[in-house]
């Protein structure tokens, strides 16, 4: 069953073409990953199927729904969670913090209710208290709950990104370059993490430079080049693909994908 | 309950070091929690010490932008008790001046007052010297039973406080009426523009003339400028437009100068009228040419040679090297009142010099002969004066 | 009569709008290269003014010594403030230099209370001010030397960013400072020249505003101060034709509600300027930042 | 009704504690500069002391009127500029500020520059004391709870907070309503303790002094903004009684103090140290038993 089906998505910055009609579909439960080199328009499509952008032209339905124009807050919401290219932690905040506020959109404590610290209050933060620690214990962090975020080592900042877009309970994992900066056997344990997430019934869709980590556990790969698709299959195709070696993997790459 | 804790034990200090402080307090005041708010200051035992003199304060802006009224109010109150000092004081006993700065601060200026009134026990109180302060501090002071005086705010309202507060001061009522009059009948102007300032002082004397110029010939224009603008040229081109004989300039020097100038710039020729805000070397300074022949209400006038005003314009001018301005006039003579009054209470402060400031009747001061409304509100004369080849000459 | 008046009024605007955009310069080119707030612009223009007022009126010098002397005195102190106040914060969070900035401000503004009192000094200009007549636009000759000085002024700035060397340096590190500096640009000094410049285009404001209204004061700079922060935002702060459009904009919109509700000029002019940050929140010429994610 | 120096000192610090955590809630914990918090001050002020002079509203009703007419102008001011971002929204705030401070002059029924007068006197240190308490309690309620988490994340990352399901418009306004209520609050007492306004008590350099207390302290931190308020409420005081002359400089040295300030600690004194428990204690960490996935 298609989870998300984008259109035509075409965006324009300041006259050039970032994404120029690109249609996508992501199935439920697969793995797609998005790659391209550099510049290609990768993490604009991101932006605008997590609403951070408005498409010129185009259309993105989610579950059925049209979000395009819908705030971002509202499509996570719907079940769509993010990570960043460049870490965006809350650097202040201690790492369970960061993962109780990932469960803000399924919490409902107004600000009374917080004044008035009422049962129902202290029940649904217990809940969510719990709930933060099972996550931080998943991704394996629960050591490092009091600390604050800023105070991390790399690799576990994009772990606890991860932990924290799992706390939305989404049905889909937007993950933008998970791996950077990564040393090999943190993008084993990466792998080995996005497996069980997928396991768990969560579909991805990645970008990632690593090709590694790609052709290991993509369903599907979708191949961006100046904002256009130019293949989109499983792995085996997209690695004996003329086009995708020839316009954009380059005699380096062609090697290590065909390695893989 | 350990939830919180941090939390609680952090307001519990709050809370106990504010009710600490409040009771060190305690045995210095004579009443503060309200239970005894009859008492008397004067009455205190801790008077007994220092009953060898009289303490008397004043409070106004040292500092600040405003401070220029401050110093020269709190200078004119230290010759008058300069004065006294060296006449041996009042029944033998010297008098002590407590000089506050409030900043030009309503909120400064209540906690002035009360350290006045808590701490240094004064009797008197000469200020606030703007109206906000006196509206801040004069409650307190009325409270206390100690009696104020304010020598330069104008605002209504102020001696509707309580019966303890007075003020020697023109009322702005009176002077804007008054010149409205004179303008009117004496000078013949028939077309009155205005142009005041945005505050208490500026709008009541608009409001006042206003009213008058509206009964005895025409007001063409009203226009109105914030404190501290510098740039009148819009609202002055609007003036010009109606074609005034006279524009009623409600403000202070510094704007009035700038006011005149930019009229004249403009080819705007109009009788510039003004009121005790013009009383300033400072408005020819700044003024140049542009005053000259401005006509303004004042209470007081350096030039007068009457005795006793030359007698006060040398004192200053030898305790500070510079000429008195208004605000030290009558603030010299508020002091002058004030200590008249402690006289006659034998050094007694609260009801009992309330009651002989009350009856303070005709007092021959420097800015005019003074008596006290039944709301301890000033009666005097007012002077009118006008700009003459760069100097102030006394048209009545 | 009406349009004797009108025009009258646009003069008015145009010469107050001058001196708002001479101001505005100074706080745009800060930001522009800073991001950074400069509070104490407002006191780089009242320290220009009265060392203007102290060579006119001590050293008996003529308005056009004056005026260097005052672009001058400006320009020194700007670069000191930067130096002393703002250059250690470099790496502070945003909020830090601001309310540096505003402690200058509150230092400068008492010290120059307590030198020289709270009192207005007139400020002669050491030349009779004459009323021109061009049939329906009547100005009066100061306010022809103001808008004409300004307008140079303004020129010169304009040359000096877009055809110099160093102006090409600051329009590199405005845009970005690592990579100015990687290319060999000393953005350190490139910061001192546009405080040094910036502030001398607001003491030469002090100074003309001085002489325009003859008088000069310690609170000078608060409102006109306030005013050219608004005339920057209002042009795109950061945008040196923005901030000079802001400048004549403010100017033009303040005498006309002057005019018309002169009890409200103050709310006029910031009900405009929000106005415009709500539809076009980064000002009227500022580009849109689009945020990197 | 007299209160001796020391108690009229305090009084006034209450009040400006009140002033100083609520700006601290805005600009500390959620991140937005607001330059115009004293207009909210003024708000509370005005509409408390007008219901009880004109209406005979009792005194605790007119408080709590009064604060939540300054949250309701919280909302207003906040719906339109709070789609603006830092400096901007900074000047907009204090643009509005500027406005409410000439609408206050220009109204009737607020006694223009003339003011209000006459305004009982009801606040004494008991009621300020009462009054700190509550608000700092339910401050702290607030930011331990999921809406005081969701403030601080906008100020960490807006664009990191909108992706976690945060309506970050919404939660910036709440944190301008909370803190303009609270705001109103400290307005209130003021006019009850001075029993006289004018809108000049409310324009942008109280907004500044304002500031100024929670940066002294250190921004994002409720004992830091009371330490600022103690410091700058206490300290001119201070100089008040130690010498004339000294008093004479102190407004230079109020300016030299904030820059000394930022260079030497630009986080504040107070930053670093957390004020209230992230989390209640109850629930705080512990090596959790559940095992890992589902």
């Amino acid at each position: 069953m298609t989870l998300l089906e984008g259109k035509n998505l075409t965006m324009i910055f300041g006259g050039l073409a970032a994404l120029d009609s690109v249609d996508i579909t992501i199935e439920e439960g697969e793995i797609l990953s998005l790659i391209g080199p550099n510049g290609a328009g990768k993490t604009t499509l991101f932006n605008l199927i997590t609403g951070v952008y408005s498409p010129t032209r185009g259309s993105i339905c989610f579950k059925q729904k049209e979000i395009i124009n819908m705030k971002p807050y509202d499509i996570t919401k719907m079940g769509i969670a993010r990570t960043f290219q460049n870490i965006r932690l809350f650097g202040e905040m201690s790492v369970l913090d960061n993962v109780i506020i990932g469960q803000h959109c399924r919490t409902r404590t107004g600000v009374v209710g917080a004044i008035l610290r009422t049962s129902a209050v202290k029940k649904e933060e217990k809940k969510v208290h719990d709930r933060a620690m099972e996550i931080l214990n998943f991704v394996g962090l629960d050591n490092e709950a009091a600390e604050k975020a800023k105070n991390l080592p790399y690799g576990k900042q994009r772990r606890l990104e991860l932990a924290r877009a799992l706390a939305t309970e989404p049905d889909l994992m937007l993950l933008d370059e998970p791996a950077a900066g990564m040393n090999p056997q943190e993008t084993n344990e990466l792998i080995e993490l996005i497996g069980k997430l997928n396991d768990m019934g969560k579909t991805v869709l990645l970008i990632e430079h690593d090709m590694k980590l790609v052709m290991g556990i993509s369903q599907r790969i979708m191949v961006l080049d100046y904002g256009k698709k130019i293949a989109d299959g499983p792995p085996e195709k997209i690695r004996n693909d003329e086009k995708v070696i020839k316009a954009y993997l380059g005699d380096r790459t062609r090697k290590e994908v065909q390695a893989c | 309950m350990f939830k919180l804790s941090k939390t609680l034990i952090l307001l519990i200090v709050i809370a106990l070091t504010l009710l600490a402080l409040a009771g060190c307090g305690q045995p210095q005041s004579t009443g503060s929690s309200g239970s005894s708010s009859s008492s008397d200051s004067s009455n205190s035992s801790e008077q007994a010490s220092s009953d060898d003199v009289i303490k008397i304060g004043t409070i106004g802006p040292l500092t600040g932008n405003t401070a220029t009224y401050g110093i020269s109010t709190k200078n004119g109150v230290e010759v008058a008790v300069d004065e006294i000092n060296k006449a041996g004081g009042i029944n033998g006993k010297q008098v002590k001046l407590f000089s506050e700065d409030t900043r030009g601060d309503q909120t400064e200026a209540a906690n002035a007052a009360t350290k006045l009134i808590e701490q240094d026990k004064v009797i008197a109180i000469v200020g606030g010297v703007l109206s906000s302060e006196t509206m801040t501090a004069g409650p307190i002071a009325n409270d206390a039973k100690v009696v104020m005086i304010s020598s330069s705010s104008t605002a209504s309202g102020i001696p509707d406080i309580g019966s303890y507060i007075f003020r020697n001061c023109l009322s702005d009522d009176v002077q804007a009426t008054q010149l409205a009059e004179y303008a009117a009948k004496d000078l013949g102007l028939k077309k009155f523009a205005i142009i005041y300032t945005n505050n208490d002082y500026g709008l009541s004397l608009k409001n006042a003339f206003e009213a008058k110029a509206k009964e005895v010939a025409e007001v063409v224009d009203v226009e109105t400028y914030n404190d501290g603008e510098s740039d009148f040229r819009a609202q002055l081109t609007k003036i010009k437009g109606f074609g005034p004989d006279a524009l009623y300039i409600a403000g202070y020097y510094t704007e009035a100068a700038k006011i005149a100038q930019q009229s004249q710039e403009q080819g705007l020729k109009v009788q510039i009228l003004g009121a005790d805000g013009f009383y300033s070397p400072k408005l020819v300074e700044l003024g140049g040419k542009s005053v000259e022949g401005a006509i303004f209400t004042a209470g007081f006038f350096a030039d007068d040679p009457s005795e006793s005003v030359q007698n006060f314009v040398k004192a200053y001018k030898e305790k500070y090297n510079s000429e008195p301005d208004m605000f030290a006039a009558q603030a010299y003579d508020a002091a002058k009142i004030l200590l008249a009054a402690i006289k006659n209470a034998n050094g007694e402060g609260g009801e009992a010099l309330q009651a002989e400031m009350a009856k303070t009747k005709d007092f021959p001061g420097i800015t005019g002969n003074t008596s006290f409304a039944g709301n301890g509100d000033a009666v005097k004369d007012i002077i009118i004066l006008k700009v003459e080849n760069g100097k102030f000459t006394k048209l009545r | 009569m009406f349009f004797q008046q009108f025009f009258a009024q646009v003069m008015n605007g145009l010469t107050l709008g001058s001196t708002y955009a001479l101001i505005a310069l100074g706080y745009t080119m800060v930001y522009g290269i800073l991001e950074l707030i400069n509070f104490a612009h407002s006191e780089i223009y009242m320290t220009g003014a009265f060392v203007g007022l102290i060579m006119v009126t001590v050293y008996k010098l003529p308005f056009a010594a004056a005026l260097l002397a005052g672009m001058a005195g400006s320009c020194i102190l700007g670069v000191i403030i930067e130096k002393v106040a703002y250059r250690p914060l470099r790496k502070a969070t945003r909020i830090a230099p601001l309310i540096s900035a505003i402690g200058v401000s509150i230092f400068l503004q008492n010290a120059a209370l307590l030198i020289f009192g709270p009192q207005a000094r007139a400020f002669p200009a050491n030349f009779n001010s004459v009323s021109l007549n061009f049939g329906l636009v009547q100005i009066s000759s100061l306010q022809l030397l103001i808008l004409v000085i300004s307008v140079l002024l303004m020129v010169t700035l304009h040359f000096l960013i877009h055809k110099t060397k160093i102006g090409q340096a600051m329009r590199a590190t405005a845009q970005d400072k690592e990579t100015a500096q990687l290319m060999g640009i000393k953005i350190d000094r490139v910061i001192s020249f546009t405080f040094a410049i910036g502030s001398a285009l607001g003491g030469a404001a002090g100074v003309l505003v001085g002489v325009y209204f003859n008088s000069a004061d310690p609170m000078m700079g608060f409102f006109p101060g306030l005013k050219g922060f608004v005339a920057a935002v209002l042009g795109g702060i950061g945008n040196i034709p923005g901030a000079m459009i802001g400048g004549l904009i403010l100017g033009m919109a303040e005498v006309f509600g002057a005019v018309y509700m002169s009890q409200y000029k103050d709310a006029i002019a910031f009900a405009v300027l929000i106005l415009i940050l709500l539809f076009k929140p980064t000002g009227l010429m500022g580009q849109r930042i689009q945020e990197k994610v | 009704m007299r209160m001796n120096y020391y108690l009229q000192v305090l009084t006034v610090l209450g009040i400006n504690i009140i002033l100083a955590v609520s700006l601290n809630l805005i600009s500390g914990y959620t991140g937005q500069l607001s330059l115009g918090h004293a207009t909210f001050m003024g708000i509370g002020a005005y509409t408390a002391t007008l219901l009880t002079l004109k209406l005979h509203v009792p005194f605790l009703l007119s408080l709590i009127f009064g604060a939540a007419v300054a949250a309701l102008f919280g909302f207003i001011i906040g719906v339109p500029t709070l789609r603006l971002k830092g400096d901007y929204l900074a000047i907009a705030t204090l643009g509005f500020g500027e406005i409410m401070k000439n609408i206050l002059l220009n109204m009737k029924i607020t006694g223009g520059p003339m003011g209000l007068r006459g305004i009982p006197k009801v606040t004494n240190i008991y009621i300020v004391a009462v009054a700190v308490v509550i608000v700092i309690f339910s401050l702290n309620r607030i930011m331990i709870s999921r809406v005081g988490k969701s403030f601080i994340a906008i100020r960490e990352d807006e664009l990191a907070a909108e992706a976690m399901g945060i309506n970050t418009t919404n939660y910036k306004i709440l944190a301008f309503v909370i803190g303009a209520f609270y705001a109103g609050i400290a307005g209130g007492l003021y006019a009850f303790l001075f029993r006289y306004i004018n809108p000049n008590n409310f324009g942008f350099m109280k907004s500044i002094e304002i500031l100024c207390m929670v940066v002294l302290g250190g921004m994002g931190n409720t004992a830091g903004a009371i330490l600022g308020a103690a410091l700058l409420t206490v300290l001119p005081e201070f100089l008040r009684s130690v010498s004339p002359v000294i008093s004479q400089y102190r407004m230079v040295f109020y300016g030299l103090l904030l820059v000394i300030m930022m260079i030497v600690r630009p986080q504040g004194l107070l930053s670093g140290t957390s004020f209230y428990p992230r989390y209640p204690r109850r629930l705080s960490v512990e090596k959790s038993a559940g095992k890992g996935g589902q």
